[in-house]
């Protein structure tokens, strides 16, 4: 494991790094049966080394589509997306994404989708491996059971899991927590928190869930619908933990709620 | 935290059964085919048709043994089971694979590369209605008459279904399977074997179980000529003779043969794939 | 009065077209085209038909197995040969030594092929090699080289001397033994116990139909290229051909020296009663009725 | 909001493709035929093959003309197409509307009841690998020559695709929409029509293409006996006399007849059910 | 249609009516292939005419697996389950459900699902009623697309407007909005509310989402786990509408808070 965390260049968080991922002037345009829609438009920022980067937005805003280009799923229809200056041009363990949707392997059991990804180490260490980040998201009794036999929520942890392991520098999550209730969300936020101060992850985290966005992210970025734009950029200047409960907190909460209210007519 | 898959029990529509046990699962399956014995018996016993027509099943049984265990000389056909049992177990088995072997690569193709199903699905929907026998005068003319004509005409008949559900298998996998595949660091052709594939099993193995069938019951066209024996040529040879005890002989063995070699390749599957076992 | 008959489509099988000619004025003939005798005798069996065509080693066969049926009258006779490459080094049949010759195991054909080998002293498991080749497959086996020889009937290999690949090497009859019968016409016994002036009509009805083609021989044949043989091969494979009604003593020896040659063959395990399966009382009948009149 | 269906667009594996326009989508399907008959020209051009094993396109193509256009009479099969074709489509469809009939039911009843899937799996399964050829003397027993004989065979053929089909469609029905049923007040036996039959219809449609297809193949084997006509008779007669040209004639008509009658078949489907129109 | 608001006994809610739904000592055994598993014990409660109630608890608890039973989905394996008085044998649209996951009928469009139960109406008023409760989910474009076109949130619109439409008496909701985002959620539950008040339906509502709870119930029952118990019954008395931003709001968050969890260990 040791050799991995070396790839992870946490120490350069203090130096002002340049950004990880640029996106300047970012456009998407579907073709559909009715004819061109503009899905994202002008889409513009930047995400430093090691930030925790929210993007709150309504449903239907493009959010996904965003994460896609990122990922290398989805080529841009205008402008860029930079990741350390070179274009993205595929998807790669370097940006691993946990889908909004499930996309475990139905064939394989928790284990083996969480392993799946994990290349060059000997059996015996890849086992210890997978049962260490099995045990991280908390399914250590379920280790051997396929996905559909366990539930919605579970299914997150392990897709959680299965790029947890690959420590990958960025992280693209999709409303990974939206199918949990609210205990085990905020187990699992803070459990990120802790892996992320850890192992100092680049995040994209998208969500449409204010509370989550205060309680996580550095910056959050408000996107609105049709076409999806960034309406808003806060930088949340809370100190971790953070607690929901102290008027800052509800603040910001308030703010958010706002700034995605205001755009409707 | 396990939920069970209870298809039948909660929708209100299927019955509910007791989920018979043990002894009563294996015991299940024969039901039919002994009420069928009987009736088959009952026929013969009370000659409702008369036994040059319908052999008794004493008869067949007789047929049967001296097929299997007879000396050879002792009678036509005697003894000649475990020869012919093997070629043609052979001849099923190269046809079937040389069958997967097209049929799935190219199943695959069609399922995921739509040029290439526009290329191939018209054709080929064509051709699988073109009987069997159609074929063979021009098997006999491009491949010669012997072991290559009967393995085409095994392998083209078992070709269509595996061709067909492995298209219809690799066109359901999940574009976002191959997403997550990509993001976890599998590259273009390696998708095909660890996400394409396992995604695509059950009805891959659906399709090499109904070409597998398929090459059983077209054993006796491709054994019918140029080669000296066989079950499929025992039994075109006895329908030349009207030897219909025989020929039932013969129903019978293909029958087991055909459903042993059908648990096998189910078995086989589940044993070296992860995904036949685990897929429905 | 209806009846039903079976038969093959081709030339020497073709008088049950013929019947409905020379039935009792308001009877109905119809005929029933089959490609295997076996399928004919199980519909016979089955009552499906009166009457069907089949070859007499398929009589003696079905016979020796107790089935009750009865030849009543002749079908055909010779309608055989052996048939080799056109340019091959066969010129004889003791070139065939060590070749491959298409056969169907169990058929008049067999025993033909086994009778003219030996009878050259050639042996039939040693000195060549027997392949199981369908009837139908065995021209196009030839000319692509799979066999070098086949012994089958009419029309093939006329067809094979047309298209230009085949050279007819001999025909397989020899006086002595079986001789040139070949096939014969079959009726249920429990018919002629029950209904013989039914089998008598339908023998009457063959017997003319097959004296008057063979008085016209150019309807005949035209007719029988309706099958889809072309008339010029008909023509070349006319003289091999020979359609037939009557059986006597002769007939029913030839066909006991063709039993024999099946037992000895492994092909029936014993000899059936030849006095029940053929019953020449209706060919007798017709003769004695005055038939053919001079 | 519609999200269009890209399955082949982003997942990195399948090859991406300008979509071909209306003039290519209609012309690629013939290319694969096209150079099929290409070779065959020139094969019979520079005489490889000699052409009474393999009959030049000429002869073909003359023969075809004779069977379908020539006055009964002029030659052997003259003009017969028509009344062959008619006949010959009408015995598929009793066929292939036979195995419908009793394949869907015990589809749905074997997808839904597993005591049902007991009984009927075993014997169906070891029952398909039996040659169609054994069943031709059994069924003339059964049911005589002519008419019911042929209705069997071609039925028989069809009803092993639909049958398994229909139960793997049946089977993979989610109990959830049974659930939604009953809560939107679908009473027992509506559940079938209104739920489970819509939802497994990808599945049953396939099963009935598969088993139109396996019809038009067997309509050789049912009229090989006891019928004066139809295109399975013309081959069979064609084979018996060895008109090579008559049988390549027969592939084609056939072929395109199969062919035509799956596009009918689909299309009527999706005219007649949304199922068939929107899923898959 | 009103023929059937006839059905709706909203004017008995004033008498003191007996409770439309009574549970007691209900238990749950799933047999599994390790043993039989107690998923709800002894849990007891009823609900009265026209009230909301929304049972709140944590992933697995067995809040599903109890709605089933009031749906008739699932026999209880102990206790009963009554409905005014007689024992629940079936389902049917006198207590329409909202499922967690997405029931939808993939072969009918949006209009044709809203649609599939309305019976013995004329074509035109068909059509009237489905465009009518198609506008109230704010579905009125997407009414000929098919469930597989649309987003996950409009799909649980749809499932609310088909059972909506047959106005039944019994609502049982299966956290309908655990997939929709913040704004829409809240859109929804304003709706749902103001059709509540409308039709005065028997609510049984189910969510993890505590703000949810308090937003919509007039009492709430708060489930734990291993097995699924009742820990505490909560009766909200604040009037309606409710602002989530006051502070009487907020208490009744944080006792739920609380409530959920104190039984963990
Ligand atoms: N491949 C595609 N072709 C056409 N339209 C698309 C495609 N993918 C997404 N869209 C459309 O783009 C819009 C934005 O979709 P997207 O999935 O990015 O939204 P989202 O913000 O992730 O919503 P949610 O919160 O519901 O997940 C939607 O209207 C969607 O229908
Ligand atoms: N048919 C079944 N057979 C066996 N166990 C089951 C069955 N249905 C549910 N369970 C188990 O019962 C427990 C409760 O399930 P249930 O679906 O009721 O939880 P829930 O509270 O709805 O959870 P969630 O909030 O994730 O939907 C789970 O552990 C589940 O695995
Ligand atoms: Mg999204
Ligand atoms: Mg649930």
């Amino acid at each position: 494991m040791t050799t991995q965390l070396k790839l992870i260049p946490g120490h350069k968080k203090e130096l002002q790094a340049p950004p990880v991922l640029q996106v300047s002037k970012l456009s998407k345009v579907f073709k559909t049966g009715d004819g061109p829609m503009t899905v994202l438009q002008d889409v513009h920022f930047q995400v430093a080394e090691g930030e925790f980067l929210c993007v709150l937005g309504p449903s239907g805003c493009g959010k996904t589509t965003l994460l896609n280009v990122l990922a290398g799923f989805e080529k841009p229809s205008a402008g860029k997306a930079l990741l350390e200056e070179t274009p993205i041009m595929e998807s790669g363990p370097d940006r691993c994404v946990v889908f909004q949707e499930d996309t475990l392997f139905p064939w394989l059991t928790v284990k083996e989708n969480i392993a799946f990804g994990v290349k060059g180490l000997s059996k015996k260490e890849k086992r210890e491996k997978t049962n260490h980040f099995l045990d991280l998201v908390g399914l250590t009794p379920f280790g051997d059971y396929l996905p559909r036999e366990i539930s919605g929520g579970m299914k997150k942890r392990v897709s959680l899991a299965r790029v947890l392991i690959l420590q990958p520098r960025i992280l693209l999550m999709d409303e990974p927590f939206g199918a949990l209730d609210a205990q085990t969300r905020e187990e699992m936020q803070d459990l990120l928190l802790s892996l992320w101060n850890q192992f100092h992850h680049t995040i994209v985290f998208i969500t449409h869930d204010i509370d989550e966005a205060v309680a996580l992210a550095d910056r959050i970025l408000v996107m609105q619908k049709d076409p999806g734009m960034i309406a808003k950029e806060i930088r949340v200047r809370l100190s971790r933990p953070r607690e929901r409960t102290e008027s800052s907190f509800q603040d910001y909460c308030k703010a958010l709620y706002q700034a995605l209210k205001k755009p409707q007519p | 935290m396990k939920a069970t898959q209870n298809l039948d029990a909660q929708d209100g529509f299927a019955m509910t059964f007791n989920k018979p046990n043990g002894w009563m699962n294996s015991f299940i399956p024969w039901i039919l085919p002994a009420l069928f014995f009987m009736g088959w018996f009952l026929v013969s016993r009370f000659e409702i048709i008369p036994a040059y027509l319908m052999p008794s099943p004493r008869q067949v049984g007789e047929a049967g043994v001296m097929y299997a265990f007879g000396t050879p000389g002792e009678g036509p056909y005697a003894g000649r089971f475990w020869v012919d049992a093997w070629v043609s177990c052979g001849r099923v088995l190269a046809g079937f694979s040389l069958a997967a072997l097209f049929g799935i690569p190219l199943g695959v193709l069609s399922g995921r590369v739509d040029a290439m199903q526009k290329t191939l699905s018209t054709s080929i929907n064509a051709l699988r209605a073109v009987p069997g026998i159609c074929w063979l005068p021009l098997a006999m003319v491009w491949f010669g008459i012997g072991y290559k004509t009967t393995l085409f005409l095994v392998a083209l008949a078992a070709f269509f279904p595996i061709y067909i559900n492995t298209a219809v298998g690799a066109r359901q996998v999940s574009p976002l399977l191959f997403q997550a595949g990509a993001m976890l660091g599998v590259r273009r052709m390696n998708a095909v074997f660890s996400i394409l594939l396992p995604g695509a099993m059950p009805s891959i193995l659906a399709g090499l179980r109904l070409g597998l069938g398929i090459s059983w019951a077209y054993l006796v066209l491709g054994e019918l000529t140029g080669v000296p024996n066989g079950l499929g040529a025992v039994i075109m040879d006895a329908r030349m003779l009207g030897r219909i005890d025989i020929i039932i002989v013969g129903i019978v063995l293909i029958a087991l043969l055909g459903r042993t070699s059908d648990l096998l390749l189910s078995g086989v599957f589940r044993l070296c794939f992860k995904s036949a076992r685990r897929l429905a | 009065q209806e009846y039903k008959v079976g038969t093959w489509k081709t030339a020497q099988t073709i008088q049950p077209f013929y019947y409905q000619d020379y039935v009792p004025e308001g009877d109905q003939v119809d005929v029933f085209s089959f490609t295997n005798p076996a399928d004919q005798k199980t519909a016979l069996l089955a009552k499906s038909l009166d009457m069907c065509g089949a070859t007499l080693a398929h009589a003696i066969h079905s016979a020796s197995q107790g089935q009750p049926v009865v030849v009543v009258a002749a079908l055909c006779n010779k309608c055989s040969a052996l048939v080799v490459k056109k340019d091959g080094p066969i010129e004889k049949v003791e070139d065939l030594k060590g070749k491959r010759i298409g056969y169907v195991p169990g058929t008049m054909h067999e025993i033909l092929l086994r009778e003219t080998l030996t009878r050259r002293g050639l042996s039939p498991i040693k000195d060549v090699q027997l392949l199981r080749v369908d009837f139908f497959d065995m021209g196009t086996a030839l000319a692509g080289g799979g066999i070098d020889a086949f012994l089958s009937g009419e029309p093939f290999p006329a067809l094979a001397v047309d298209k230009g690949y085949g050279r007819i090497l001999a025909y397989p009859y020899y006086g002595d033994a079986v001789g040139s019968i070949n096939a014969g016409m079959l009726v249920r016994r429990e018919a002629i116990e029950k209904n013989p002036d039914l089998v008598f009509s339908l023998v009457k009805a063959h017997a003319k139909a097959t004296d008057y083609l063979n008085l016209h021989q150019d309807q005949w044949l035209k007719k029988a290229s309706t099958f889809g043989t072309p008339l010029h091969i008909l023509e070349k494979a006319a003289p091999n051909m020979e359609i037939a009604w009557d059986m006597d003593p002769d007939f029913v020896s030839r066909a006991k020296a063709l039993g024999e040659r099946m037992q000895a063959l492994g092909v029936i395990q014993k000899q059936p009663d030849y006095d029940a399966l053929f019953d020449l009382t209706f060919v007798n009948r017709l003769k004695d009725e005055g038939y053919p009149k001079p």
